[in-house]
């Protein structure tokens, strides 16, 4: 395939679509598939072609569409109505309701559990309303398994572009103009990355895209590659033209099997549509990439770590500088940027830099994705602009607190991050307004915590998370994490002095300054924001007449 | 080799590019602690005792893996550092059981010669108490896991300079231990060969001859860099 | 009178060698008689640790419940405490049942090895210390104002710090030379 | 119909199926060091665990040293050295085997044995485990018994096979 049958074949498949008067979408990402939804989609699928209607409606299977514990979900467009909690008995109510009686369902409406009068169009729902979709446009509209349907929304049109009438120095510039941040956590520049690693002159450069997201209740990246694989493949094929490589990894957790199967089958679409492998789309630009299996550890998230994983070997991080953008995956010159960062790429070079350096905050630009988990009615997967307060995300978005229980704290970023009290609501969520609460904006993990919340456990169980997931090579993290979990759990049983509080405060600097990398360096975050926001919890656990 | 000037702890230095800090620091005579830097292999960075700070850098680095740039001021020895220096060597020694009578017999433990110098009088922290093994299945060695730190010097040197890659490490976090071939017994082994090396580039009393009165353990961690450095010559 | 100082020693869980080791102060022992009298320790009759002790130098770790008490009343009563000797800072041999769980380690002390004593019963008399899974050093107990390593620590070790102390200063080991494990 | 059952752990090296699957991936990936990982996610599929003279297997045909091997193994909790309780029964849901009715065999067995798929019966006799593919799709559905493949299995004769197991 070359450019121009790119947009042949992009109008044929939009053509295609049209000639449908609905479209059913059946959500597939991993939560509804738990739930049922496959069972739905083939009972859906049995039913139209019963009553004849197979030229009429389209049902597909779709990614992740957002509030994942009201699921198996049930789309129905162009009116937009979204059915939740949807088994193979309401099907027949839903086609006969909604198709041939273009009525809908009032009670198996999303949220109809929480709302006494639910949206009939989903978009009308606070949930969705404050919403702005960049890096998940388009999941949960698409078939994930098509290439077709990726086409259909203008899949590839990016690359088309980039290749054709964009210079790799073009590229970057775009990146940078737009301040597009690494999605990953730390929020680096993506522009600067992708800069740096241009500038370094080699034979062989890599491009390696981070999936894995292994923070306990975050499910970002999970849902883009489930939902939308041709998107971030895309995103890593520009980057490669961009940065000067012809090799990219995908490294995905073992545990998203779902993910690797559509990442995996979508690399094979493109390869035999001209997307991905020699002289694509009849360019002089090559570009490969190969799947990597994550075998569950949390550290293999860290750069150089991940690159040593990928070189089949232990997991083990590496003093940085040198830094992999210098000499990375087999001593090249390596990008490693997050899914969420790569699915974002398209948007930027669709709607210029410009258009998405406007969205968010003047530092932190764009849209971020948050996983909301916890003690929250509607919990699942949301987009807003940078910015957007904690306040807005839990009651308006989130619909507040579940059981009408008290705001406590949300958790952010993970066994990396921290947490935040009720007093800071209203702070917005952007990386230095976190990091100045003593959290991080992380992946994206978002976990509301209650008045139940016990804030000596929480911190605890991050720090056995990170003692658990230190990879055991440098001193301050293999026994430092030990020990600050060790005392954590001689406080939380009551048995804690206040010179063990003394002490973990002070292991709690010494680790996060002195060990080897990131994992280490953020683990103490959990505790540290816990003792800032919440110390009275601590001191009522410790013995105080220690002198 | 270019000339470069750099500062370290407000001393002026002209000293070629391309060497690392600990290099350069050796060579003028300024001290850094160090447990897993051995002469003649490569660097980890993991026992972070040489950490230094940097001006411009807001992170510390181990001196034995950054490499110095020209106008680089460097501070190897401020009060910060000397406290996670002690720090680490309190960690270090409640990690395992370095109740040792060796060391204290003959003083020629590097462990326990750290101790001294960050002035450790005890361990603040509580003490893990693992339980570990000795494996004396090897006909002329021990190794025992005891008095490991996990510098992973053996690894290196048996990878390395030996190039029998006998030497590994199991499990993560602070479950680590050393292995040889597949976590069998080391008289077990099929790729070692013997030679002895890892002896003399453990620092503490983790690996030693039979052969040997504990009591006169003399390591001579100093032979691999020669070895390192005739080979070099082609020698 | 009142300006002397007053001393106690004490010794928990620990073998009395570093007593001993006070002991080898010899007639050093004059000096610190001139500056403080010692109000309770092995060496001298007394039943009780006393009120308003400035000095408290306690030798051994905290291996049992009246460990446990002893140290918090002796934590109440005195102004220093010094933790002499390596079982009080690091529990050292005392520790070394901290390996194994505290039941196998009584087996193997009075039912499993070889005693004059042929049921090999676990003694039981009540007056008897009971004994905590985990041996501690003081200072996961309490907090500890100075401490002096070593097995046992040297008598010129421990007469340097009396003395330091005895005239209002704060000693340091590093700087004489005196830090000495084992 | 009779299940066919290899046993014996020399001829497992020529006949387990499961060989083959993990050769065939090792040739794919030209017997590079870097693939150790992928190669090791294949044989702990089709073995539900990484047995031992598999690793070994493994070392030798990528020319690694053990240790490089067995340090990589334990670093990764994804992996495990050990099969859960004494006896394994590991049923292939692979494609073949789960349109021949795979799902059904675990019904079954946890209908029999109240196990479902990675839980281990209280008196640890009996494991369970699903693998995602053991090569041996002419036999769908397919059970590994501890090292015995049994083939096109009905459900009473997985119960069968089990119970002479375990007694």
């Amino acid at each position: 395939m070359n450019r121009n049958d790119l947009k042949v074949i992009s109008e044929k498949a939009k053509e295609k679509h049209k000639k449908y008067k609905h479209k059913i979408c059946v959500c597939c990402g991993a939560g509804c598939i738990s739930s049922g939804s496959e069972g739905v989609l083939l009972k859906l699928q049995k039913e139209i072609v019963e009553r004849g209607l197979q030229n009429e409606v389209e049902v597909i299977p779709t990614g992740c569409m957002g509030p994942c514990n009201q699921g198996p979900l049930v789309k129905y467009l162009p009116e937009n109505t979204i059915y939740q909690k949807v088994d193979c008995e309401n099907i027949s109510q839903i086609v006969q309701s909604q198709i041939v009686e273009k009525k809908p369902i009032e009670d198996l409406l999303l949220f109809s559990d929480f709302h006494p009068k639910p949206f009939i169009n989903a978009h009308d729902d606070p949930f969705f309303k404050k919403q702005l979709k960049i890096a998940l446009k388009d999941c949960g509209d698409i078939n994930p398994e098509e290439v077709e349907d990726y086409l259909a929304y203008d899949g590839y049109l990016a690359l088309g572009k980039v290749l054709f009438q964009m210079s790799p120095e073009d590229v970057i510039a775009e990146i940078k103009h737009s301040r597009l941040r690494g999605r990953g956590g730390a929020g680096f520049p993506t522009g600067l990355k992708w800069e740096t690693v241009y500038k370094y002159v080699s034979e062989e450069k890599y491009v390696i895209c981070n999936g894995d997201e292994g923070d306990p209740g975050a499910f970002m990246d999970r849902s883009v590659l489930e939902g939308n694989p041709h998107r971030v493949i895309e995103g890593m094929a520009i980057a490669g033209y961009a940065v000067g490589a012809n090799k990219g990894f995908a490294y995905i957790r073992g545990e998203y099997p779902l993910a690797i199967k559509r990442f995996e089958q979508a690399i094979k679409q493109a390869k035999k549509n001209g997307l991905l492998g020699n002289k694509i789309l009849g360019s002089e630009f090559s570009f490969d990439i190969e799947v990597r299996i994550g075998a569950g550890a949390f550290v293999c998230g860290e750069e150089t770590a991940l690159i040593a994983s990928i070189e089949g070997k232990r997991g083990t991080p590496k003093p940085r500088p040198p830094f992999p953008a210098e000499s990375g995956l087999r001593g090249k010159p390596t990008l490693i940027n997050n899914v969420e960062t790569f699915a974002s790429i398209v948007p930027i070079l669709n709607n210029g830099g410009e258009w998405y350096s406007e969205i968010g905050t003047p530092k932190s630009a764009g849209t971020k994705v948050f996983a909301l988990a916890g003690k929250i009615n509607y919990s699942g997967l949301i987009e807003v602009p940078m910015g957007t307060s904690l306040r807005e995300i839990v009651f308006e978005l989130g619909g507040g607190i579940q059981g009408g229980g008290e705001f406590k704290a949300a958790q952010t970023g993970g066994p990396s991050g921290g947490c935040i009290p009720a007093k800071h609501l209203d702070v917005k969520m952007d990386y230095e307004s976190l990091m100045s609460l003593g959290s991080i904006m992380g992946s994206g993990g978002l976990i509301v915590m209650d008045e139940k919340s016990d804030m000596v456990d929480v911190a605890r169980y991050f720090m056995e998370f990170c003692m658990d997931e230190s990879c055991g090579k440098c001193v301050p993290c293999r026994v430092g994490t030990k020990m600050m979990h060790d005392l954590l759990q001689k406080i939380y049983d009551g048995k804690g002095t206040s010179i063990d509080l003394e002490r973990l405060e002070e292991l709690a600097i010494y680790v996060k300054e002195t060990s080897l990398c990131g994992l280490g360096a953020s683990a103490p975050n959990p505790l540290q924001s816990t003792l800032r926001h919440f110390r009275e919890e601590y001191e009522s656990k410790i013995e105080q007449d220690i002198d | 080799m270019q000339n470069i000037t750099i500062y370290i702890d407000d001393k002026k230095l002209e000293v070629e590019s391309g060497k690392t800090i600990l290099e350069v620091c050796r060579n003028n005579n300024i001290e850094i602690l160090t447990m897993c830097h051995l002469e003649g292999v490569l660097d980890v960075g993991a026992c972070r005792l040489c950490l230094v700070e940097i001006e411009g850098v807001n992170k510390l680095l181990s001196a034995c893996t950054t490499k110095v740039a020209a106008n680089m001021v460097i501070r190897t020895s401020t009060e910060r550092i000397k406290r996670y220096q002690r720090i680490t060597t309190e960690l270090l020694f409640a990690e395992r059981n370095h109740m040792c009578s060796v060391c204290v017999a003959n003083g020629k433990c590097e462990l326990q010669n750290l101790g001294y110098k960050v002035e450790m009088d005890s361990i603040r922290y509580p003490r893990l108490f693992p339980q570990c093994e000795v494996d004396t299945s090897h006909s002329w060695y021990v190794l025992d896991h005891n008095r490991c730190i996990m510098c992973t010097r053996c690894v290196r040197v048996c990878s390395e300079v030996e190039g029998a890659f006998n030497w590994s490490v199991k499990n993560r976090g602070y479950q680590v231990r050393i292995i040889s071939d597949f976590n069998t017994p080391w008289g077990e082994s099929t790729t070692c060969t013997s030679c002895g090396k890892c002896l003399h580039a453990c620092p503490t009393g983790a690996l030693w001859p039979k052969a040997i009165v504990q009591g006169q353990l003399d390591k001579k961690p100093e032979i691999i860099e020669e070895l390192m450095a005739k080979r070099k010559m082609g020698l | 009178m009142d300006s002397k100082k007053k001393i106690a020693t004490v010794c928990l869980g620990g073998c009395s060698g570093c007593h001993m080791s006070i002991l080898d102060i010899d007639e050093r022992i004059l000096d610190v008689a001139k500056l403080a009298d010692i109000v309770k320790s092995p060496i001298v009759d007394g039943k009780e640790f006393p009120e308003g002790v400035d000095i408290a130098i306690v030798e051994g770790s905290v291996t049992s419940d009246e460990h446990w008490h002893e140290i918090k009343l002796i934590r109440k009563r005195s102004k220093f405490i010094v933790a002499l000797g390596d079982c009080a800072v690091m529990t050292n041999v005392t520790g070394m049942r901290n390996y194994f769980p505290l039941q196998e380690v009584i087996d193997e002390a009075y039912k499993n090895s070889v005693s004059n004593d042929a049921e090999g019963a676990e003694p039981n008399d009540p007056a008897l210390l009971k004994l905590h899974d985990k041996v501690v050093p003081l200072q996961e107990v309490v907090k500890v104002d100075f401490i002096i390593p070593g097995c046992p620590p040297s008598a010129d070790t421990i007469f340097y710090v009396l003395f330091e102390f005895l005239n209002n200063r704060i000693p340091n080991l590093s700087e004489v030379n005196k830090l000495k494990y084992g | 119909m009779s299940t066919e059952i290899v046993s014996s752990e020399k001829e497992i090296q020529n006949t387990d199926p499961r060989i083959k699957l993990i050769a065939a991936k090792m040739k794919k990936e030209n017997y590079k060091a870097d693939a150790l990982i992928e190669i090791l996610h294949t044989a702990q599929n089709a073995y539900g665990y990484l047995p031992m003279n598999i690793l070994k297997f493994i070392t030798k045909e990528l020319k690694l040293p053990p240790s490089r091997v067995y340090s990589t193994v334990s670093f990764y909790h994804f992996f495990s050295l050990k099969s859960k309780g004494e006896h394994t029964c590991l049923v292939c849901t692979g494609t073949a085997c789960y349109v021949k009715g795979a799902l059904g065999l675990l019904d079954e067995i946890e209908h029999k044995f109240s196990l479902k798929p990675g839980q281990v019966s209280a008196d640890n006799k009996l494991g369970v485990q699903v693998a995602r593919c053991i090569g041996a799709c002419g036999l769908a559905p397919a059970v590994v018994l501890d090292d015995e493949v049994h083939g096109k299995l009905t459900n009473e004769m997985i119960t069968d096979s089990i119970n002479a197991k375990i007694k």
